[in-house]
């Protein structure tokens, strides 16, 4: 797997995502609602709105699209999801190689990056019920897949979100509930599939 | 959904609106980064006060800007904690050379965002030391946990601190002293009914007509259990309870607030408040000083909840020191 | 009905213990004759201001208590005007020998009780003077009805007749500038949802979604029409375009009462009141002071009202005089 | 239609109604609730309950007694309904003669003093959706009926109770919703006919 890495396709992406989030805006409020405080999808959409305004004629490279995405989202967002989303992005790009050629390798090892800034932010672990759990697995699938690592990353997330769902949550909002906070699947969980989903439909 | 708006996205920008009309003496308003600012910011010498938090709670934080509290309060969306870009630019704004102070509530996305923005100030060379609020006793503290809430004593933490500084402290001790009151306070809320986020547009939990919430945060989540309603006798001891359980109120002055959500009239705060006093006076704790009504809000919650503040004399010298909020007055 | 009592029968001798233990230096409470009067009352040689009606209006009146305000409130059951017996306890106490004004707002009920304790307090020596609020343009008034009710300019009424017997004024004077305030002030407001009175234990009126009661009064009763809800920017006007087409408020600085019914959050006020602001600049009305928050409420109701107040130089000065009260303090 | 006054037959008067204004409380708060402020059960509860506390052997006679009910309901009920109902009480009280036989002209004499109180203390008029409609109707029938008076009053008061339904409200509060508080009976034209009623149950 070696695809071509361009401001387009990156830019691609996040239009891609930012199409989803927008369409999602009230299941991820909703579920936001169950167990936190009913803003992830609002949270979201205006930052992801904010991102796919950005003119992609006005970057040199991929990498330098994908850290203004990063700030845009860090400056609009607030709450847990814009810093975490942030470092996600932020720690992404900087591990992009430049534009060109990019293998499966590549694309991991910039994968891994984001992921692990999330985890450096938020200090959560796999099982506490968040995007971790949609986003580790994810990035696992995606190792093991080098032939179709997209749309495995992206099965993989969706079941990583699924097995939210029973989860009690230790991290996040969601954590005041205690038990109560099992049965509803994580919103950031959902949003970061929705990532992953929208990677295999713009970047495989 | 019923409420006095335009549109749920414009909510804040109304409000702030607003508030700069309403208090052009006290404070203005940076529509862009959507802070209040005390009209004399910054003071040179002073350490600045930043706090700042997901909007829905007024007055807390905007309405506590001004002389003897904040310098400013940098405000999030409806229950979504301001950026780093807005708490930096609250920063920079109050730097009056002595450094700033950040109080912020124990929230995940509160503190990532200003300790994000800390980093920034510092890369500015703006000193910054922080306080973190986490006197939530509904929620259990571990190592594996988001920790507790940042709740009612913040408001305890931003009028001490806001006089310490009107009188001088430096940044070091003002951070001591704000971390100390922070510590030695303690809260538990209750819900009669939820609130409804605008952009939700529907309430964020129901309950039944006999049923509360008890152990809620601030931002309408639901609390840890579904109890039946009671007298506020018995509602007021499932709040002091688990209080005095947590931690010792006894032999010091505690400074007592009985807040309410947003939506409980203030004869209902003051029925509480009374059955408070004879809690804690059976407990042997001394209330020394007090506040009762809307000061920590959920939107239009209608719910209460109580905070003990064990205080010193420091802490009551500067409780009653003057302060000029739109919020808090004395 | 959920709410933060024992028992709708104690609602209002829990509230005014609570008072009591919250506000120790402001105010004194009678709980025999329910009454909220100003610790240092009476005050020789100043003139007495005393006001009251039915509780569930908090912070209005007993919240008004204190320096520069008034010095005594006389507290009726939820929604009842007191008795004779109530206001003229009142006046006693806070008679220091010039006399005492009573400030009535217009409901037959009210005007009633005053006016036998009034005559009360004449059969004793006391010399009273009253004043009526009668501001609601909700109402229609004429010879054949009961007149429109006093609803906001009673807020400010107190406030600058407090300030001005704090002066000095003789009670002829003060008299004569309280009614000239009531006189001069409109007030109109809505309704989002219903209040429950605790007696009655089920709201008073019932409103679809999306529907509003549009010139409410304050005590739960149902307004004069049931309209559409609509963005707070057309809301503004339904209350602002009566108040304007009864009074002319232009040429002379205007004090506007931007005021919660109780259960609106403040975020929705300041929305409310920039709304406002913009149409009375549009209108070309001065707004010279202004106040935002719940000052007279309506139990846990949603909802607001605004009132006009064309003021004057002197009634400026008296406004802008110091006030040290739990429900107003600048 | 001759009859003795002592001040049992009048606590006796007093007592009824206040056993009929507690049964009632629910209805008399209701019909307030929808035209009113939903507090005219709850006073007049509180202030019959203080008049049946009265010790009638504490009095010299029944005029003394209605006086120190007055007062008591002055001094209790506040509202509207206090100073209305008192200022009933106190006149028809110094309009009593002594304790012994009192005839149609005399209750006649009392009655008319009491509810001309009311007209003065409210300055209301027939037709306006008070009390008075059904306490005018009552003292009209008093007078026509000298045989079967009291009956006769209560049978008045209750077709006034009743006519007061389609009426639009000219006084109190029921005022302020003009055309809309047609189709509700007016509380205290309620409350009036449980007291011409209890007055027919007991002094008859
Ligand atoms: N410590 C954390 N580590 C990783 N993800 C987290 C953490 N805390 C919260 N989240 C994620 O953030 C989501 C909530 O985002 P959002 O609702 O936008 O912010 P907030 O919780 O501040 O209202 C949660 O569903 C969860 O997936
Ligand atoms: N001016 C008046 N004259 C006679 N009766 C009146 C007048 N105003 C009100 N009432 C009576 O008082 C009743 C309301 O009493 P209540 O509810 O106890 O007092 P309030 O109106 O002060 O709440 C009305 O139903 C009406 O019969
Ligand atoms: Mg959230
Ligand atoms: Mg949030
Ligand atoms: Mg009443
Ligand atoms: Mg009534």
């Amino acid at each position: 797997m070696t695809s071509e890495l361009t401001v387009q396709k990156f830019a691609a992406w996040m239009h891609a995502f930012a199409d989803d989030v927008v369409a999602n805006e009230a299941l991820l409020t909703d579920l936001d609602r169950q167990i936190g405080d009913a803003d992830h999808g609002g949270n979201m959409v205006r930052g992801m709105k904010a991102v796919a305004e950005l003119d992609a004629a006005d970057f040199a490279n991929a990498r330098d699209y994908a850290k203004k995405a990063a700030m845009t989202l860090i400056g609009k967002v607030g709450g847990a999801a814009g810093p975490l989303y942030g470092t996600l992005l932020l720690r992404l790009a900087a591990a992009l190689p430049d534009d060109g050629p990019i293998d499966h390798a590549g694309w991991s090892a910039a994968l891994h990056a984001g992921v692990d800034g999330v985890r450096d932010r938020g200090k959560a672990s796999a099982g506490d019920k968040t995007m971790l759990d949609a986003l580790l697995p994810a990035v696992e699938a995606f190792d093991a897949n080098p032939d179709d690592a997209w749309a495995a990353a992206a099965a993989a997330a969706d079941a990583g979100r699924a097995a939210t769902v029973p989860m009690v949550a230790h991290k996040g909002r969601a954590s005041y509930l205690g038990e109560r906070s099992a049965g509803v699947a994580d919103p950031g969980a959902t949003s970061s599939t929705l990532l992953v989903q929208a990677a295999a439909r713009t970047l495989a | 959904m019923k409420k006095l708006i335009n549109d749920p996205s414009s909510v804040l920008a109304d409000a702030l609106r607003g508030v700069e009309l309403a208090h052009p003496d006290t404070v203005r308003v940076d529509h862009e980064n959507r802070l209040v600012v005390r009209a004399d910011a910054p003071r040179p010498g002073k350490v600045g006060l930043v706090s700042g938090g997901g909007s829905g709670h007024e007055p807390m934080h905007g309405g506590f800007v001004g002389r003897g509290m904040l310098d400013a309060a940098a405000c999030g969306e409806v229950f979504t904690s301001p950026t780093p870009d807005q708490v930096f630019a609250a920063t920079v704004a109050v730097n009056g050379g002595a450094g700033v102070l950040h109080i912020v509530k124990n929230y995940t996305g509160d503190v990532m965002n200003f300790e994000m923005a800390a980093e920034l100030a510092g890369a500015e060379g703006i000193e910054v030391a922080s306080v973190l609020t986490a006197d939530d006793v509904a929620v259990t503290d571990s190592l594996y946990t988001a920790g507790r809430r940042g709740v009612g004593v913040t408001v305890l933490v931003e009028k001490i601190a806001g006089a310490a500084a009107e009188e001088g402290y430096d940044l070091a001790k003002l951070a001591e002293l704000a971390q100390r009151v922070a510590d030695n306070g303690r809260s538990m809320g209750l819900a009669l009914t939820s609130c409804t986020v605008p952009a939700a547009g529907r309430p964020t939990f129901e309950l039944a007509d006999d049923e509360i919430e008890l152990g809620i945060g601030i931002h309408g989540e639901p609390g840890r259990e579904r109890q039946p309603l009671a007298p506020v006798k018995e509602l007021a001891s499932r709040l002091v309870t688990p209080i005095l359980s947590d931690f010792d109120f006894t032999g010091a002055p505690v400074i007592v607030l009985c807040n309410g959500m947003g939506g409980t009239p203030l004869i209902e705060l003051y029925g509480l408040f009374a059955e408070t006093c004879d809690l804690l006076s059976a407990a042997g704790v001394q209330v020394a000083r007090s506040l009762v009504g809307n000061y920590i809000t959920s939107l239009e919650m209608a719910g209460a909840s109580i905070t003990l503040l064990r205080a010193d004399d420091e802490m009551l010298r500067l409780w009653d020191a003057p302060v000029t909020t739109s919020g808090m007055t004395w």
